[in-house]
């Protein structure tokens, strides 16, 4: 850029730090008159051709002016990112209740949980694509069922879910083994807290 | 000199180092060159006007004056061979510590006088603002599913609690049949021949609540307790 | 100006969005790679040269990069006539420490100052997001370091602590030295010369 011209560059630098978009009156009021340099409007001017086709554009609204980036480019401020996450204790006890006793309502998976499930829970599990809607109970209230989806089976490998070990193939393997119970409690405590944190990062 | 206009706030001075180092500018040369000597005398002089107008200095001002004034007397004095610390090295390490000091307190300075984001440069006033959309790609392991259901069911199914017979004799009923048979005995007998009879278990049960028995027993001084030797039998009869 | 490489015109207009410094990586994940167009690195240089002089300007503080008014301009945009909050002498002085010996131990701050720092001034330090924690010396005690931030660099406009003013020479005339090192340096020294001499008085 050839721009060395005094009030344009300062009219530049007002208009690039001002938190609002400015008039030319108050661009004025800040530049003030420099020797030499040119009018505001002309100054307005050049920089609007000097910044024609570039990442960003000076543009008029109304009577103010402002910098804003190209609109042709605004796909670039806002991208997706996928992410890795590991389903929290709460997530994969519910799926693992889903699984074993489909179909069922969230409060039978409460019942055999033995604690409630925050609606997030199964939102996740939904949005996962693990765990869909699969009708309503006929019992007073009618409540929703939920069942395991085809992509279940498929992320966990199992061609049925017959092919889940059964409660004496748990037993077996040492995985009904209540020592583990209070460091489990432990640990749950710990989720507890850092699940809320979790959900305020949701949030944002 | 200089060093005697120097007002004597001393709120102004932020430690003896710090009085120190103006006293050695107003020597106006280099710090390199500085006489260490003028400037013991300096900061000597300065206390004893502190001291003279009653105003109250802090401790270490204090201890600096006294360690100075031990610095200027073997300085003037001839040199001891070996002696330690060597006062040249003092002086050397006093006017290093104030070249340290003086270095930096000019970098402050020109750190503070650069060009500072929010006060001489300005950053974008109103940025549009760059979003992330975060998509999460849910992961999970069968292992921890399995593993997982297995938990849930160890903590919810029914506990039973299954109470093993378990053959023992409380201090209570101790208490009692000791109270109770001493009475009948003449003479000194075992403590053994207080148990009951039993499976072994009980009886090693018995021989414990009942020495625990015995000993407060004899403590209320109702029984007699005697022993001949570590790990002989122990004999217990009424009182006389 | 020409430039109207996409890649340019893209990092271009995510440097102006974005309320803070990018690094080149998050640059790259948001600008992508452009079809024709150069490295973002390439990019950066471009535009670095072409706001050459002009009202705004692209800097490096660290391995970050972010657009600012030319400090020549300061007098048009200072907004307020008062400073906020002026550090004090032992704030300017413990910052200085800290960035020309980083990374530094309080203990070491002080053995440099002649006095105690008070609490409050490293807690000032750290507020205003100059200065952090940087993990524990492995001495006895294991007192803590601290060092300075990205932050730092962005507000002093360093591009690294090598800008830092002054620094090559403190160094080089070993004031940023302990004074232990520094004292048996210089006995090195004298003791190097009066061998010298002892030498020459032996030769002749």
């Amino acid at each position: 850029m050839s721009a060395l011209d005094p009030t344009v560059r300062a009219v530049e630098a007002v208009l690039f730090a001002s938190p609002e978009p400015l008039s030319i009156d108050s661009i004025r009021a800040h530049v003030g008159v420099e020797k030499g340099g040119s009018d505001i409007r002309t100054a307005l001017e050049t920089l609007e051709a000097t910044y024609s086709g570039r990442g960003i554009a000076l543009v008029q609204r109304g009577d103010r002016w402002h910098f804003q980036t190209a609109p042709d480019l605004a796909h670039l401020l806002r991208r997706d990112r996928e992410e890795a996450r590991r389903l929290s204790r709460a997530g994969i006890e519910t799926l693992a209740i889903i699984a074993y006793h489909e179909p069922v309502s969230r409060a039978e998976i409460e019942a055999i949980r033995g604690v409630a499930i925050s609606k997030g829970t199964l939102d996740v599990l939904m949005e996962a694509g693990w765990v869909r809607p699969a009708g309503r109970r006929e019992v007073p209230g009618r409540p929703l069922i939920y069942a395991t989806t085809p992509a279940f089976l498929q992320h966990f490998g199992l061609t049925s879910r017959r092919d889940l070990p059964g409660i004496e193939d748990l037993r077996a393997a040492g995985l009904l083994d209540p020592v583990d119970l209070a460091l489990e409690r432990l640990e749950d405590e710990a989720e507890a807290s850092s699940g809320a944190r979790e959900e305020q990062g949701d949030s944002d | 000199m200089t060093g005697e206009q120097l007002t004597l706030d001393l709120d102004g001075w932020e430690g003896p180092l710090d009085l120190l180092l103006s006293l050695a500018r107003s020597q106006k040369v280099d710090l390199r060159q500085i006489s260490i000597l003028a400037l013991v005398e300096q900061y000597l002089r300065f206390i004893d006007r502190a001291g003279r107008m009653q105003l109250e200095l802090a401790a270490d001002y204090l201890v600096m004056a006294a360690w100075l004034a031990y610095l200027k007397s073997s300085l003037l004095l001839p040199r001891q061979p070996d002696e330690d610390p060597d006062p040249e090295e003092m002086a050397l390490r006093l006017q290093l510590r104030l070249e340290r000091l003086a270095a930096m307190r000019e970098a402050g300075a020109r750190l503070m006088a650069r060009d500072r984001l929010g006060r001489d440069v300005f950053p974008r006033g109103a940025p549009e603002g760059l979003a992330v959309q975060r998509k999460a790609l849910w992961q999970a392991e069968l292992y921890d599913l399995i593993a997982t259901y297995g938990r849930i069911n160890a903590r919810t199914r029914p506990v039973m609690h299954v109470v093993a017979d378990r053959q023992v004799m409380t201090l209570e009923a101790a208490l009692e049949r000791v109270s109770m048979l001493v009475g009948s005995r003449v003479d000194w007998s075992a403590i053994e021949t207080f148990l009951p009879d039993g499976t072994e278990r009980l009886r090693r049960s018995a021989l414990a609540s009942s020495f625990l028995a015995v000993l407060e027993l004899a403590r209320q001084g109702k029984v007699e307790l005697r022993q001949a030797a570590p790990f002989a039998p122990l004999m217990i009869r009424q009182p006389a």
